[in-house]
């Protein structure tokens, strides 16, 4: 698997309209397949729109975006699978349907992936709530319920856009563990938006650090620890010196432009 | 192969020939499998008939007839029963009009998608009268009578011999028939396609014949019988004998007086010149085709039945 | 299956119709309407009750071309609007042509249908779907471009066919204004039914009404109208309980 | 104002008219379609031309009458969904009569409208809107039961007036619906107009169709069909004009 | 002020419908005016419910609730903000018009709000959205709205639910900063539902967690540090001292119930 999963070239993205947001200007990376790679940058920098070009749901207005070797023009790439920051969890299915709806449209027969959607539902705490439908959920338990959507027909580039933004830190922490483990399991490449600097360096294989709006590619961090990490990796000192690094790198932006000092 | 047939109206007074003579076994006996539909105005069913193949024949005022022929629908009259013009205007019997005259100031009801309208103007004028004298106000059919019967106009433009004797119980009434002054043309009859009139030319003019000499039956003396044929053909119309009744006399004035050498049914040259000369008047013909263009001739033989219907 | 909510609000319906009827016959009484304009209800209800049967089968002939022209207008209606949310062109070219023709007056264009359909069933389901299918058009269209981004976004991603994208996707999430559409199109397809059986027919109650109104017999008029009103608060109903049945994800707290 | 892209859309449509007008001309020549069955699309022209003025003044009748029916529409079928949503007695007792009364047809009630209100504008206006009411009714029940949520919330934990309330929380989030219920209860305003005028009028479209009717006149009937066809898209387009002033926020990726 | 802004005796809340979820359960707490009150717990436990039960939005189907003195009945109490777990701003109006709206509901004059507004955007890094459309913004300058929103009308009681859920870490500590400075100007009650324990610590006066579903009240603990707090505060031993505590009332959580161990 030498090929790069995502390769991306001086990507731009301008929104249309009066005032256009510039939100991706000059992004230029090439992620090896099998990677796990978090992306980190403050509020309203761009992670999402990165994500949305990568998935095909926004076209880039400059640069050239390839995914899987193939370039990305309109149509998203075959084999991905997205957590969306706003969860897209169909109303009108339950959280049981709701997961094998990748099941269906990939084609594969339902009744297979039965014992999978119920091992999802239990790793994340949902096991009683497959027949509820999303509007009786909590806004974690949703979130959730979208992650085990995005895993159930193994992807084999998953995007997550926070997908933990709405967990408690324990939680948080159970997911940060699975999701490696998972993970380490399938080899398949994961883009991983998060705020937190510590669940970035804990999952990732790199980490990239983008500036504020709009975004281009401050730096991008390889974490060179062992694998599988421990939730304990987080104590060590290297771990440490990782997140101090990204966390001067935040200090070093000009965040002002964003909010008063 | 059945016979189709489609009606000017909803079962009157007018119909009384057909179920008649469907109910005695007459158009059997000439060997027509025959089928009535009702209609929804004379317009509509000589439209049906002319661009259609859906019936074989139909029953409809014969002006409009004339004017869709007139303008290019291939559709001929077969056999004329009411050969006088029966629309007019009615008014309260103690109104004391008499004439177009009358109507000066009053508020008239009329419905402009139907046949009286073109003839207003003309009528009036035999009274010395333009529009501007009246009160016109265009009504749709069903309301017009409703609209006078209640008292909210002082008179009412429609078909005499359907109307009267409706209105006779609400508000007795006289007419005021347009054929006297000086806007004469057939009614009522019977109409095919030239395209029925070719293919089955023979069936028509059976159909007609029969129906024909139906009529003379009823008008000597057989009104009831008529009534009663319509009352059984539509028991669930819940029809009222007395006005069928008074519909069917009050058509008698405007079936015309018989003329020598003529039978009920047979379009008699003059009168077709006549409807020609009026409506040509009012402009509703234009293209000067003979008055022998509009009819078919050699179709209705009343006398070929004489032998079955009885009197 | 029929609940008692359904069986309160059949009720409560029952009742304001019986307080009309009352007001209604009041109304005729105190003021002595001539029947021929206004009928007495309790006329109306013996008229309809001595000739419950033949009713009933006009009933049943204007009921089947109503649902009939609603069927056709819900398939045509919803058929159109995909097309017209996934093709500009379509959108472009043809959907003026759509509101242009059915701002054509059906009434005026009727004896036409005869005359190209002839008398059957035919001409009464083209016009009844005609008059329908425009609500079912719009609100069709309404609903799919109201689909929310992340849900369209979802579908996209999943790269599911496209069948599947707009039956698992985006129809369900328009369902529900598909539906909004369905209710008007339900009382149009009625208004339809009897439009055509005005301009040829035998049977049916525009039949009804037209020959009644032929002899001015306002009861039967009223008689038959009566049923119409009757016959869509029962479609509308039908459709509402459809309704439940097919969203129980709207429904959960609203008991 | 005007857009390119309104510029665009009104090309296209005109391009599928004249399109549709020379299939239909080539048609009717090849096979000699009799004038009185289908007249030629440059005789109907040519009567527009010739008597410009005069359809001029029909049209404008017609119009007024229409948007006076729809106006009144629109504000008493929202201030009835309202009503409806608002108050369950309401549902359930008046609810019942409206639908039902919307599903007795109106041509056949029409002579009663004479009847009551005599000759002048108003039973056509009261046709007019009588006939387009109920799918306002219906799309802003529909919109307003779809509110979500959060924003219901928001709205009620902020206490404002129920004014407020209602016409900056529910009113606009129902918008895009009651917009969909515009659309359709224009074209049907347009129809009520006509059949109104059916009924009982001295001008407007309506009594040209009618009266054109009864003498066989095909070419004016079409002609007056035709300006029809052209007012109901003029009127569609003003709708959408109006709805994309109205909804900016939905617009910015769509051009 | 000795008045209690909140007072629960008891209080339950069951959720209709066929599986009808408990989801708060014997809920007992007075919360005196004034009072920054921080609400921890996993992730479905009833924080939401309980925030919405207080705002009037949910009926409790036992015990008594009192805000500001008189039970919340059907309606919410009067003088509440609140920032909804899903922004809930209206897509129809701009940001600043989403702003003013508290304003707009109050029938006060929106014009001698625009400084506050415009300041209130600026502290958020928002300034140059104020008339762009909420689709237009992402997810975190989304929820910063949303805060500026509840915030703008000075309400007696705010109700939080994970405001910065959505926010970078950097953009968080900053809000965090902005908020106490906020309350401490105004001395309004706060109830403030948060994934981020030493978030809790931080701006609390009491830390209210709750247990799994059906959320019990397990412990209240009183922050007793001093204001200002300066952001450094949380290097301190005191502070790290409440955190750990917190976090071990976590791991005695029977959260097994809840996902696997
Ligand atoms: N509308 C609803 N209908 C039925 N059950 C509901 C509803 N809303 C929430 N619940 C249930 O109530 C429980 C508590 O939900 P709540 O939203 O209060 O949790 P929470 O503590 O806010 O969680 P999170 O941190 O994930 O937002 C959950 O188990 C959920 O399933
Ligand atoms: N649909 C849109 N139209 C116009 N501008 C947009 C749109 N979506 C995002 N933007 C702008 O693009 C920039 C980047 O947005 P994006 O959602 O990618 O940020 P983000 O890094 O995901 O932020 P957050 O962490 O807050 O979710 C923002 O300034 C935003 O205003
Ligand atoms: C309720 C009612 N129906 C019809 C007519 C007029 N009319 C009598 S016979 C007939 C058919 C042949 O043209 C027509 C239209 C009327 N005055 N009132
Ligand atoms: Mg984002
Ligand atoms: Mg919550």
């Amino acid at each position: 698997m030498s090929l790069s999963a995502v390769s991306a070239r001086k990507v731009q993205k301008q929104y249309s309209g009066e005032r256009g947001v510039l939100a991706l200007d000059g992004i230029s990376i090439e992620i090896p397949s099998g990677q796990f790679v978090s992306i980190l940058g403050p509020s309203g920098c761009g992670k999402s729109t990165f994500l949305r070009c990568v998935a095909g749901l926004e076209d880039i207005t400059a640069g050239d975006l390839d995914v899987n070797g193939k370039p990305v023009v309109g149509r998203p790439p075959d084999g991905i699978g997205m957590v969306f920051q706003r969860d897209a969890l169909l109303e009108w299915r339950t959280i049981r349907k709701n997961l094998l709806l990748p099941i269906e449209f990939a084609k594969k027969r339902v009744s297979e992936y039965q014992d999978k959607v119920d091992h999802l539902l239990e790793l994340t705490g949902l096991q009683d709530f497959g027949s509820s439908y999303p509007r009786e959920l909590s806004g974690g338990m949703r979130q959730r319920a979208a992650i085990c959507r995005a895993l159930v027909d193994d992807p084999t580039l998953l995007l997550m856009d926070e997908p933990f933004g709405a967990l408690d830190a324990f939680t948080r922490d159970q997911m940060n563990f699975e999701l490696q483990r998972i993970w380490m399991e399938t080899q398949n490449t994961i883009l991983f938006v998060t705020h937190g600097i510590s669940e970035a360096v804990f999952l990732g294989d790199i980490v990239m650090v983008l500036s504020p709006r709009p975004g281009r590619l401050m730096e991008v961090i390889e974490v060179d620890l062992p694998r599988p990490r421990p939730l304990s990796v987080r104590e060590t000192p290297e771990f440490g010196k990782y997140v101090s690094h990204i966390r001067e790198l935040f200090d070093k932006m000009d965040l002002n432009g964003d909010k008063r000092a | 192969e059945p016979f189709k047939v489609r009606l000017d109206w909803t079962p009157w007074g007018n119909h009384a020939a057909f179920h008649l003579a469907d109910q005695k076994g007459w158009y059997e006996e000439a060997g027509l499998d025959i089928y009535f539909e009702d209609g929804n105005g004379s317009v509509t069913t000589v439209q049906i008939i002319g661009s259609s193949d859906n019936f074989d024949a139909g029953h409809a005022a014969l002006a409009p007839m004339m004017i869709a022929r007139d303008k290019g629908l291939p559709v001929k009259a077969v056999a004329p029963f009411v050969r006088r013009n029966d629309i007019g205007v009615l008014v309260p019997k103690d109104s004391g009009m008499k004439g177009p005259a009358d109507l000066k100031g009053k508020k008239l009801v009329y419905t402009a998608g139907s046949l009286e309208a073109p003839f207003m103007e003309g009528f009036l004028a035999a009274g010395g009268l333009t529009r501007d004298d009246v009160e016109l106000l265009n009504v749709e059919a069903a309301g017009k009578v409703t609209t006078y019967a209640v008292d909210r106009a002082d008179a009412v433009v429609s078909t005499i011999p359907f109307v009267l004797p409706f209105v006779q119980k609400q508000r007795p009434s006289n007419s005021i028939p347009f054929a006297d002054y000086g806007l004469n043309m057939p009614s009522f009859g019977i109409l095919a396609s030239e395209a029925k009139l070719k293919t089955r030319g023979e069936d028509i003019s059976k159909f007609a014949s029969v129906t024909a000499r139906a009529w003379e039956y009823i008008m000597n003396g057989h009104e009831d019988e008529g009534v009663e044929a319509i009352l059984a053909a539509r028991p669930q119309a819940r029809l009222d004998k007395a006005v069928l009744r008074g519909q069917i006399d009050a058509l008698k004035p405007y079936f015309g007086k018989p003329v020598e050498g003529f039978r009920m049914g047979q379009p008699i040259p003059a009168e077709w010149e006549e409807a020609v000369q009026t409506l040509t008047k009012v402009g509703l013909i234009e293209k000067g085709l003979p008055a022998t263009d509009f009819y078919v001739t050699d179709m209705v033989k009343p006398g070929q039945y004489d032998g079955m219907i009885k009197k | 299956m029929i609940g008692t909510n359904n069986l309160k609000a059949g009720a409560a319906g029952l009742f304001s119709l019986v307080v009309v009827l009352i007001v209604w016959e009041v109304i005729c009484r105190v003021f002595e309407v001539r029947e021929i304009m206004l009928p007495l209800p309790t006329d109306i209800l013996a008229e309809l009750y001595n000739e419950a049967a033949w009713y009933a089968e006009q009933t049943l002939y204007t009921l089947w071309i109503t649902v009939l022209g609603f069927i056709f207008a819900v398939l045509g209606g919803v058929l159109i609007a995909v097309a017209l949310v996934s093709s500009r062109l379509f959108e472009r070219f043809l959907y003026p042509l759509i509101i242009g023709f059915n701002s054509v007056p059906k009434v005026a264009l009727a004896p036409l249908f005869v005359v190209w359909m002839g008398t059957g069933a035919e001409p009464k389901v083209a016009i009844a779907f005609l008059i329908a299918v425009f609500a079912i058009i719009v609100d069709t269209v309404h609903g799919l471009r109201s689909v929310p981004q992340d849900v369209t976004d979802l579908g996209r991603v999943l790269k599911g066919s496209s069948w599947d994208f707009f039956f698992k996707v985006k129809l369900p999430c328009a369902l529900p204004s598909v539906v909004a559409g369905m209710k008007v199109a339900m009382s149009l397809a009625l208004v339809g039914a009897i439009v055509g059986e005005f301009v040829s027919s035998q049977k049916g109650l525009g039949y009804v009404i037209m020959s009644a109104q032929g002899v001015f017999d306002t009861v039967r008029v009223f008689a038959a109208l009566f049923i119409l009103g009757v016959m869509g608060v029962v479609l509308y109903g039908a459709l509402v309980w459809l309704e439940r049945r097919a969203t129980p994800w709207r429904q959960i707290h609203e008991d």
